[in-house]
């Protein structure tokens, strides 16, 4: 037992574990976000595992073609902003269930991805014959050279450093905008945004289009950062995590950072443990575990709070959590 | 087709009422003048110009503006913020919030509406939001102003502060056109009416010219007696018991208070006060919503917080609740599976392991028939009725059920005057064969009609206590109901009547 | 249990009857795979062996691969549907197959199986239409143990496996043994990452096995193994990688990636392809043992470590000669090298 | 009556109501956009795009097998596609499903190989109800959360699929593993496996249970009492508390059965098609049921036409991958397509307009001729 303990102890006091939280939690930030944006706008996209796989193919496609990842990191979003749009599409134009819209998405994505990259560059299994690189890393001068601080901050990508600077960001977008303004209307009451003539798919579609390119920001993550090249099914539930994240954070910004580095820590944690002595297979399960007990808490917490915005609302209309309460309660 | 050749014309500076029953396409109409829906043909013609209003926006920018039946409003937002969305200002990437402040205190002044810009729209009263509802279409400079329904929610005090205000903005030369099924209202405050039948236009009159059973006559065809005529209740044992009831929300705060009635069967307690003061947490207890509280609730007998309402249901609960679109019908459900909804474990509707799906037919058909539910038959989806049709599929229900005791929340709010009729008289029916039936409503007129026995609840406690309504006049109510007078504890004890 | 009635068989392999006798006198041979190419690992190279038939033996085979995918509810129909067109030869292999091929052996006794990767239990399955290969990456993966006991400067060697399935324990525990040859105060750790796709999560782990002081990892799970030269390059100068299955340091090369090169220290070969063009030459000439199995080790070359110049600038040419001389002294069988087999 | 079934053909495709033409209108053009898009990425990238189109077309009616395979791709997606349609009817987004399959088939196997390997008829049906109860406990998790928490069900199910996999994995190597395998357990009993039902193939008993369980899920959701408060839950929650239906209790029960059907799913195609258990990623027919239920619209009665409809073309596909060595990826973006365009509720709603027009144009010509008729 104090062998395990030990082990523990010099893995939380070794900072390359705090680099590997760091650079894991990218991209499920970044999707992250991307969920909680959407949701925000009263849209619930489940989509970012699909978007997030094209947009990593698709980039890396760019950026071998053109021999500039820059420009594979455009693909990438422009990539995820169609996948954006598509989704608005076909939940606000044709009113399919956005949850259904996101698990056709999902099929589509794997599969067009996976098909894609045998016909166009004739691997199966990742695209390690195209040259498609990898974006930068950076290393602030001063900030580098802190101990501790310096090794888990420095070397992190480009993206890395866009997906944190996202955090306050988003925040400002959503709180601080008209835009922000609008989304969370919308989110909150269409009808009322409706009726004073703010557009309610418009503003739905602009936050699915910003959640789209944030998912193919964390898709270029993946195929042009972690890793140099795309491989078969590399977002990997990343998704479907940041659907989670984003349940877990109340659709905050600043509460996305903190689920998803959750999970990116409990991640990180059961990649490094082949040293601790517990069947691998078990300690594979440990960030989706953390997740669920996350969510959980979460959900006691929210329930508290229910009951308080309950009474504060009083005999007014009533919101739709608390018809849910409401109804579940029986 | 909700309307099928509508013609109307306002006047600009004047109070326009628009009649019809429920369902004849009064909103859908007013929807069409804001650009929320499409009229299929026709015209709208504003200052002698033919104008396509294809969404609230162009409605918007030809001067209109609309208060719909439902607040649209945002409700974790400021007023300042509900205000100006949709015109909001900025400076730079950001919204400014203190503009948005300055444009709402500018155009609240301007009006003489009091009304704090920070303050959050989810702690607003009813009647501040309505407020707030006509200010977002002052400040987008509406000359039109559409109001559905507007004086349903409120108390009349906050009604005639109303009225005020839109008198005043008569004045300033806007345009008001008024929905409203008080024909009350209609004779105090509107200039000329319109009435709808079925959506078509019957006529528009000058409100002088006409009387208020003439525009309820115009309304569905026939003139209907306002008043259900009712016989001596003759009540049996107290049914519905409550004693020394207290009752708390969710934070804890207190908000019944310590009291003690009792409806008996065979008679009508109603209950009469301004929306806000007890009785949605009073209904709640009693039809099993929630528990807690202390004191005795029982019904029949039995302790109605210890029993779920599925049991509560068993015993003979029936409820028809305030709000019928989302608690007292399942729109994509059928008619007969709304009407048997409550009544699924009845041995006659179930044959073995199965549903008796014939025999629930036959039922469905034959209440259809009897509360004259205009529709398809039995397997049309409810939510493709109108609202007053929805409503009688739920009384239906409802009074076909054991019924012993019934507690009516506002049972014909927005309905039509012959539906209205129908099912105040059919309470009377419930009561006359045994049933102990609690109304609550806002409509004084149908209180005063039905009840046998009165209580006025005010702060959550009963303030008022009526053994013999027909001496109670609407004006001494509103003294009680808003708190001015108050009964003694002495005279109060009579709501509580064992025999 | 299944059966399959002898209709169906018989008039399927009448018609591949007459499918042969018509194609020429070229023998029919096919290579079935259960998952699919793009592996880098075994399914390539023996597609590669293939295509080295069909070269050197063009005018008297004719070749074809066939990927069955992953989805296993799909392998035992769509075996059982490419032998009914009529193969003179199927090549097949794995644990996942082994029930297959002995229903395929028993419905069509004209066409003959190589099967490859699981030691087939002739007693089980008394098929004299069989030939099994064997591949013992036991041996091998001691001479690439030896290679990380030399190569280590911090005293803790990783090996990276996919699943802890029989072939890659047979890995593993050559390699312990390798490793503990040279020198037993250095520690292996074994990691498995419970995926043979995606390489992020092989990244992930090397990365962590690098960081945690493992300064070589022996990478042995199929494109989820890609994922640990990345980390090798990321961590920098003295971190390697071990490769598997082809000589990965070469291809890293030949793909112009010379930093991957230069993190590949040695790559435990499995030569699937040269296992292939030998067997296709004995059954030319008659000399294929039908109903035995035969283990491809470091005698037959079916398994080898490569040496590339990353190889050499790391070893000692001592070094690489006390592994020339292991390998010498496994073929002579002086050394026993444990396995799961 | 006589007179009803002596209608003509025309005369009872016009007495179909305008929505429901437009229904299968849409349906069809939906599968049409799919199968034109896979068509189009088949003749792109195929090296023989003829041959491959015919094995994507038609392959099921080439060969008895690949027949008897489009059966077997049917089992799973009936099972699975009835039990998602019960949790749906519940309004209940459960994708837990994947969780149940996966583990109710490794139960299953352990119960073939361990306690019932000898015992035919019986056995087989002793481990698929003991897959059933697997698949019980764990939708049992995430719902019981759910029912005491609120915890989102979509993304607890989601996290629990993950775990089962894993937990599932630890079983099969660190504990059940047959030593002699690669990454199997041992086999399963002689007795323990679904008998095949037509010799020559491997359709086998459990299309007689997927078809049982079609069968009962529509009788429980639109014959029961039990079915229609759980569609009542569904469609209304705030309703169904109020007619005195406990609302959280039903949304319990409904992934509860749905659970257990995961969990026989699981069993019956572990034990139908494999010796023995050897799956190291989760199956894929957990989603598979989700589009099943999407193209049914939650009513079972639709899964038959949806479950031969899908498991066509993946035959197709699967013969076209192994034939002519196209991708089969393809057929998830046909399937996602699919999902799609069956979904959209707006997608053909000019069509729509046009058509309740037209119907209300010949109503109206037939009145007026019956009219002139009678004048006459
Ligand atoms: N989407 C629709 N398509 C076709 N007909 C509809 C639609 N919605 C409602 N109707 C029909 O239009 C008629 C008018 O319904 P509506 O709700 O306007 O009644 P209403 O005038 O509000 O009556 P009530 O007073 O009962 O509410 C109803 O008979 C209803 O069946
Ligand atoms: N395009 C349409 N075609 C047919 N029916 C429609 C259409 N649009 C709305 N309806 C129905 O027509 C009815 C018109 O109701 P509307 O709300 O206008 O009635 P209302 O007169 O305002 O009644 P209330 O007094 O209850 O508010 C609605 O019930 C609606 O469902
Ligand atoms: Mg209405
Ligand atoms: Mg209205």
């Amino acid at each position: 037992m104090s062998d395990f303990a030990a082990t523990l102890g010099g893995i939380f006091s070794n900072p390359n574990f705090y680099f590997t939280v760091l650079s894991t939690t990218v991209p499920i930030l970044l999707a992250t976000l991307g969920c909680a944006i959407a949701e925000n706008a009263g849209s619930t996209n489940m989509a970012e595992e699909g978007i997030m796989i094209l947009a990593a193919f698709f980039g890396v496609i760019g950026a071998a073609y053109t021999g500039s990842v820059w420009i594979g990191l455009l693909v990438a979003v422009v990539v995820g902003a169609v996948m954006g749009l598509m989704i608005a599409y076909f939940a606000l134009y044709l009113k399919v269930d956005i949850i259904l819209v996101g698990i056709a998405v999902n099929l589509i994505g794997s599969g067009l991805s996976a098909f894609l990259m045998y016909v166009i560059t004739g691997d199966r299994s990742a695209t390690t014959s195209l040259h498609s690189g990898t974006l930068p890393t950076i290393s602030i001068p001063g900030l580098s050279d802190i101990p501790f601080i310096g090794t888990i901050i420095s070397n992190q990508s480009v993206l890395a450093w866009i997906a944190y600077l996202a955090i306050p960001v988003m925040s400002f977008l959503l709180y601080k905008t008209k835009l922000g303004l609008r989304i969370r209307s919308v989110g909150e009451n269409p009808d009322a945004a409706s009726s004073v003539g703010v557009s309610v798919n418009r503003t739905k579609m602009a936050a699915l289009v910003i959640s789209g390119i944030l998912g193919g920001l964390a898709g270029a993550y993946l195929s042009m950062s972690y890793l140099p090249y795309f491989s078969k099914g590399m977002s990997g539930g990343r998704g479907y995590i940041a659907l989670a994240a984003t349940a877990m954070a109340n659709n905050t910004p600043v509460g996305s950072f903190g689920t998803s580095l959750l999970f990116g820590f409990f991640y990180a944690l059961s990649t490094y443990s082949s040293t601790l002595g517990i069947p691998d297979q078990l300690v594979t399960t440990l960030p989706y575990v953390a997740t669920l007990v996350g969510l959980v808490i979460f959900a006691i917490n929210v329930q508290r709070k229910e009951r308080k915005m309950l009474h504060e609302s009083g005999g007014g209309h009533s919101s739709k959590a608390q018809q849910v309460a409401d109804a579940s309660e029986a | 087709m909700a309307n099928d050749d509508v013609n109307f014309s306002t006047r600009k500076g004047e109070i326009h009422a628009i009649c019809g029953e429920n369902g004849a396409g009064k909103s859908t109409l007013m929807k069409q003048l804001y650009g929320v829906e499409q009229p299929n043909e026709g015209r709208i013609i504003i200052k002698g110009q033919e104008v396509k209003l294809t969404s609230p926006q162009v409605a918007i920018a030809n001067g209109i503006g609309m208060v719909f039946q439902h607040f649209m409003l945002v409700p974790s937002l400021s007023v300042a913020e509900n205000i100006t969305l949709g015109i909001e200002p900025t400076t730079g990437l950001k919204f400014d919030t203190k503009k948005a402040a300055e444009i709402t205190k500018s155009v609240s002044d301007k009006y003489g509406f009091d009304i704090d810009p920070a303050a959050r729209i989810r702690d607003l009263t009813v009647g501040v939001k309505q407020k707030v509802e006509i200010l977002k279409a002052l400040v987008r400079g509406a000359e039109i102003l559409i109001l559905d329904e507007p004086t349903a929610v409120l108390t009349p005090q906050e009604t005639s502060e109303l009225f005020v205000q839109l008198r005043a903005l008569r004045e300033a030369g806007h345009t008001i056109i008024f929905i409203s099924h008080k024909l009350g209202e209609v004779k105090s405050l509107c200039d000329r009416v319109t009435v709808i039948r079925r959506g078509h236009t019957v006529g528009t009159y000058n409100v002088k010219d006409v009387s208020e059973s003439d525009i309820s006559r115009l309304m569905v065809g026939v003139n209907v007696e306002s008043k259900v005529p009712k016989g001596k209740a003759n009540p049996g044992p107290a049914y519905l018991v409550a004693k020394d009831l207290e009752l708390f929300d969710l934070n804890g705060k207190r908000v019944v208070n310590d009291i003690s009635f009792t409806v008996r069967s065979g008679e009508i307690v109603g209950i009469a006060g301004v929306e806000g003061n007890g009785q949605e947490p009073l209904v709640n207890a009693i039809t099993g919503f929630s528990g807690g509280g202390s004191g005795t609730l029982s019904m029949g007998g039995f302790d109605i917080r210890s029993m779920s309402i599925h049991e509560l249901r068993e015993k003979g609960l029936a409820y028809i609740p305030e709000d019928r679109m989302s608690t007292g019908a399942s729109g994509t459900l059928s008619i007969c599976e709304n009407m048997i909804a409550d009544k699924v474990d009845w041995k006659r509707y179930n044959k073995g392991l199965l549903l008796n799906q014939p025999v629930i037919k036959e039922d469905t058909d034959k209440w259809i028939k009897d509360y004259d539910v205009l529709c398809d038959g039995g397997n049309q989806k409810v939510g493709m009725l109108s609202g007053g049709n929805i409503q009688k599929v739920l009384v239906a229900r409802e009074l076909t059920g054991l019924a012993k005791l019934i507690v009516c929340d506002q049972p014909t709010r927005g309905i039509d005057v012959g539906a209205t009729d129908s099912i105040r008289r059919r309470l009377v029916n419930m009561r006359d064969s045994g049933s102990a039936i609690l109304l609550i409503s806002a409509d004084l007129g149908e209180i005063l009609n039905l009840s046998d026995r009165l209580i006025v609840l005010f702060e959550g406690e009963i303030v008022a206590y009526f053994p013999d309504v027909s001496k109670v006049t609407e004006e001494e109510l509103g003294y009680y109901m808003l708190g001015v007078k108050r009964m003694s504890a002495g005279q109060i004890e009579g709501a509580y009547s064992v025999q | 249990g299944l059966g399959l009635s002898a209709c169906g068989g018989s008039s399927t392999s009448g018609n591949s009857s007459s499918d042969s006798g018509s194609s020429s006198d070229k023998k029919r041979i096919v290579y079935v795979i259960n998952g699919t190419l793009g592996d880098k690992s075994f399914f390539d190279s023996g597609h590669e062996g293939m295509e080295k038939i069909a070269d050197q033996y063009g005018d008297q085979y004719e070749t074809d691969t066939r990927e069955m995918g992953y989805d296993t509810s799909v392998w035992e129909s769509t075996a059982l549907d490419i032998a009914s067109e009529g193969w003179d030869i199927m090549i097949m292999g794995t644990f996942d197959m082994v029930e297959y091929a002995d229903e395929i052996a028993t419905q069509y006794p004209d066409t003959k199986i190589w099967f490859f990767d699981e030691s087939w239990d002739f007693n089980t399955y008394p098929h004299d239409n069989i030939y099994g290969m064997l591949f013992a990456q036991n041996q091998g993966s001691y001479l690439v143990g030896m290679a990380a006991a030399y190569a280590t400067k911090t005293k803790k060697v990783a090996f990276m496996g996919g699943m802890q399935n029989k072939v890659l324990q047979d890995f593993f525990v050559g390699y312990k043994q390798g490793v503990a040859a040279v020198d037993p105060s250095v520690e292996v750790v074994d990691d498995w990452t419970q995926s043979f796709s995606d390489s992020t999560i092989g990244h992930d782990h090397a990365r962590a096995l690098y960081q945690q002081g493992y300064d070589i990892v022996f990478s042995c799970c199929s494109s989820c193994g890609l994922g640990a030269f990345d980390a090798a390059v990321e961590m920098g100068d003295g971190y390697y990688v071990i490769g598997v299955d082809g000589n990965q340091g070469e291809y890293w090369a030949s793909q112009g990636d010379t930093a991957k090169a230069a993190h590949t220290l040695t790559s435990m070969q499995k030569n699937v392809n040269n296992t292939f063009l030998d067997a296709a030459g004995e059954e030319l000439k008659g000399t294929l043992p039908y109903g035995t199995v035969v283990t491809y080790g470091l005698d037959k070359g079916g398994v080898s470590y490569s040496v590339t110049d990353t190889t050499k600038e790391v070893l000692t040419e001592e070094q690489l000669a006390a592994i020339d001389q292991a390998q010498q002294d496994i073929i002579d069988g002086k050394i026993q090298v444990d396995t799961t087999f | 009556m006589s007179n009803k079934s002596s209608k003509g053909i025309a005369e009872r495709l016009r007495s179909i109501s305008v929505q429901t033409r437009h229904e299968i209108l849409r349906m069809a053009v939906a599968i049409a956009i799919g199968l034109g898009i896979a068509v189009v990425l088949i003749v792109l990238t195929a090296k023989d795009p003829e041959s491959a189109l015919t094995y994507f077309v038609g392959a099921p009616f080439m060969s008895l097998s690949y027949f008897s395979h489009m059966i077997e791709v049917i089992i799973p997606l009936l099972m699975s596609g009835a039990a998602v349609c019960i949790m749906f009817s519940a309004n209940q987004f459960n994708l837990g499903l994947e969780g149940t399959i996966y583990l109710g088939g490794l139960v299953a196997a352990l119960s073939g190989i361990y306690l019932v390997p000898n015992l035919p008829v019986l056995g087989p049906i002793f481990s698929i109800l003991l897959g059933g109860l697997v698949g019980f406990f764990i939708i049992a998790i995430p719902a019981l959360l759910q029912y005491k928490f609120k915890a989102n069900i979509v993304v607890s199910t989601l996290m629990m699929n993950y775990i089962c996999l894993y937990v599932g994995l630890y079983f099969l190597f660190d504990v059940f593993k047959d030593p002699a395998s690669s990454q199997h357990t041992y086999p399963i009993g002689s007795d323990a496996g679904l008998a095949v039902l037509i010799p020559g193939t491997k359709i086998h008993a459990g299309l007689f249970l997927a078809v049982a369980v079609v069968i009962f899920a529509y009788v429980l959701l639109y014959k029961t009492k039990l079915g229609l408060s759980i569609r009542t839950v569904g469609q209304n929650p705030k309703f169904a508390k109020y007619v005195g239906l406990s609302v959280s209790g039903l949304a319990l029960v409904s992934q509860f059965i749905g659970g257990v059907i995961g969990g026989m799913t699981g069993a019956v195609q572990m034990l139908g098609l494999y010796q023995r258990f050897e799956w190291t990623s989760l199956t894929g027919y957990g989603w598979d049921g989700v589009t099943m239920a999407i193209f049914a619209h939650n009513n079972p009665k639709y899964l038959p036409f949806a479950a031969i409809f899908l498991a066509y073309f993946r035959t197709g596909a699967w013969v076209m991958s192994f034939k002519a060595g196209v991708q089969i990826d393809l057929v998830s973006v046909f399937e996602g397509v699919m999902v799609l365009f069956i979904m959209a509720e707006k997608f053909l709603s000019g069509t729509y307009r046009k058509m309740i027009f037209a119907d209300a144009d010949r109503k109206r010509k037939e009145r007026n001729a019956a009219k002139g008729g009678e004048a006459a």
